[in-house]
């Protein structure tokens, strides 16, 4: 099955809707799909509902997708550093569900995995909770949770071979997996593609099989907040 | 005297047990690991990391390694990297022995309120409400009172929660107390503060 | 003439598409795997594994590497290993194309039955219960009637079920039929089988 | 943390009780804790409960426990290879509970992650489903299933390091890292441990968090069905 694409566009070409769910992988700046959205800002498409732990800031990540007003909608579990952000969800411009974080990977993780629902004790008592399904195990009550299917996840991951097998470097790992496993489709940026048999067997990190798409291409890698120490003289 | 923030977070330290797993939040509780001495504690960061290492050196900051906070940060021999369901697998599974956090308000029941201002903050609870639900020992650290000197330890939350009854212990600027049948318990003061001092600054019902 | 037991398993791998990710089940579909020819088909093993490789040869067995019979197999290029838990989230989660099963019983309504007989043999579903439930195409391989010449294609299934509705096509030894509206529907006979056998060795309604 | 022991007994001194609830890896044969059930079997403990997706055989793995009869009740999904299960099981003096193969990893995986149920479409409509509740998301039918949550965890991995980080090996990885995260203490068998640092820090299979007690030692590694092709003369 031919998976890489020569690019962005390519690889979404015939995936996007209007009034989509997409999911998104990604921490703040960290190991966000950066070609696939600026792809999907080209493309025109709108009425997004994006699940993504953040919205990337004001000029980069999904805060694209927010300026051009692409996005109707943000399932997210922080969304502190996006003034354009705030600014339309206060307005009543975008809707926005909160979604506590681990809350928002396992609903991903479900979706992927044939999970219609899970019970957590995250959220209980809170405005999180209301209107969702309350059941006790043991002592212990729990919030019913549903899964997330959504029509198309965009992911980026370090390296992948060309079956799709991929792997993630250090952090930037975070929500990819999961974003990826929920997504009828998945397409996914990756630095390097190279050839089956190149990575370990059994250091992969997501299986070929949730990934359909796949391109390669240059990252800026913005770093958001950079914090150091200094080196002690000797 | 009061205790500052660097004070709040070596007294917060002393929360954290030898050979554990441990979730430090934003802000003061971030400074904790700077007192963390000889002791064998494990930082987890939610967003996919066990064994949280220092900030990077100047020039040797990683964009692919970043803590919650978005800080670039360093890894350790024994570092280990997952995903976010993998991550909070853990949280929610009762596998880190504790977390560190700061709060907008706490009441005498334990609730907890952190993630939101209606109207004015709306910035998200992030990984909060799963890690007051599923560690095993939430200690907040915050100052006893807001910027106009009114209370922060209430008797009920004003705010909405984060989690109810979730809080075990809280150090502030002042002392220390437990979150215990009935309300809080002062268990120690800050240098030259005064348990009355405390109870004047506390609307929480204070039972000791 | 009935199909024997490849030329069964060489007309279930007309089944599968180019491209595309499969788990064959233990018995006749395992020999699926001999036809597949030039299609690009990656095999999933329910024990942790894509890109399942034949047998080893004699002396090269790796007591790490068996497939979910239990066999000792070898891996491809393309070959990723991974937990119960992420194979049957793949499973579960429809990202298999098709899964190629024995069984015992099928009803006309795609019922099907291939675990348990009460009393006599109580080994257990292992995965075919997720399997059925999650995979999109769920071809069954079996014998058309029992030892004792006895239909196996059934208005309803008399052994405690692996599915309700699951199946989508049955290859037997004399022939294909599909689980359509109202019954099952003759596709293909064997080479000298005629309809009419097959309608006279099946119980469950046949609709054309 | 100490985290290193001697051997599978002192490994497991004072973990072992009466009718106590034990997660265990391996699938068939392959990955599993040999040594510890073999400490299992010494230490005389009895009225256990096994989740465990097979039984073993009948002189080795978990079958070396049923012919003591020190346990009474199994959490299997397959138990064919084993005759003197069969024979306890139909004489009625063994426990068992059928669990469909992908249900019993996810609700080990639920256990470990503090899910207290979830939904599945597994097992809707057949003997598994008796008696659990039924919810209907979209057009399909889920049941419920529970998260399982045991004392123990029994487990063998490939390699680790002191801290617990480690690596399995090809399919031998399969049920342990479910049933690692579900036991209230983790104890581990490995055929190597090695320094933290040896171990690539993004290729660990299962973090040191799961793992509270650790043993090295010689596996069998017992084949339970050679299975062979000829070399081609060339």
């Amino acid at each position: 099955m031919k998976k890489v694409y020569g690019s962005a566009a390519e690889a979404l070409d015939g995936l996007l809707r209007d009034d989509m769910l997409i999911a998104a992988g990604g921490f703040g700046l960290c190991g966000i799909p950066e070609l696939l959205i600026d792809a999907i800002v080209d493309s025109g498409v709108k009425g997004l509902t994006v699940a993504s732990n953040n919205a990337g800031v004001d000029d980069f990540g999904l805060g694209k997708l927010l300026a051009t007003r692409q996005v109707k909608k943000m399932m997210s579990s922080y969304v502190g550093e996006n003034a354009e952000f705030m600014r339309q969800y206060l307005s009543g411009e975008l809707e926005l569900e909160f979604n506590p974080q681990g809350t928002l990977a396992e609903r991903m993780r479900a979706g992927g995995a044939g999970i219609a629902g899970f019970y957590t004790r995250t959220g209980y008592g809170t405005q999180i909770g209301e209107g969702k399904e309350v059941k006790k195990f043991g002592e212990d009550h729990y919030i019913l949770e549903e899964g997330i299917f959504a029509d198309l996840a965009i992911v980026k991951a370090w390296k992948a071979d060309t079956s799709g097998n991929c792997v993630f470097r250090k952090t930037a790992r975070n929500f990819n997996p999961p974003a990826a496993m929920c997504g009828k489709v998945c397409v996914m940026e990756v630095e390097e593609i190279v050839e089956p048999g190149e990575l370990d067997p059994d250091a992969i990190h997501l299986p070929g099989i949730y990934v359909h798409r796949l391109i390669q291409g240059e990252h800026e890698k913005r770093i958001e907040k950079v914090t150091t120490r200094k080196k002690e003289a000797v | 005297m009061p205790w500052d923030r660097d004070q709040m977070a070596e007294r917060a330290a002393q929360e954290l047990e030898d050979g554990t797993y441990v979730n430090l939040g934003i802000g003061i509780p971030t400074l904790v690991a700077n007192y963390i001495g000889d002791k064998d504690i494990t930082l987890q960061s939610e967003n996919g990391m066990l064994g949280m290492g220092p900030f990077p050196y100047e020039g040797e900051e990683d964009p692919d390694l970043i803590n919650a906070g978005k800080q670039t940060i360093t890894e350790l021999p024994k570092t280990a990297y997952f995903d976010s369901a993998t991550s909070f697998a853990m949280i929610r599974g009762g596998k880190i022995a504790a977390a560190i956090l700061g709060a907008m308000e706490v009441a005498e029941n334990g609730d907890l309120a952190n993630w939101m201002i209606p109207g004015k903050l709306v910035k998200g609870m992030g990984g909060a409400m799963d890690l007051v639900a599923g560690v095993k020992k939430v200690v907040v650290v915050m100052d006893h009172t807001n910027k106009a000197g009114e209370p922060k330890l209430l008797k009920e939350c004003t705010l909405p929660l984060t989690g109810t009854g979730v809080v075990n212990r809280i150090i502030t600027n002042l002392g220390v107390l437990d979150v215990v049948e009935g309300g809080l318990k002062i268990v120690e003061c800050a240098p030259e503060v005064t348990e009355q001092e405390i109870r004047d600054k506390t609307e929480a019902t204070i039972v000791n």
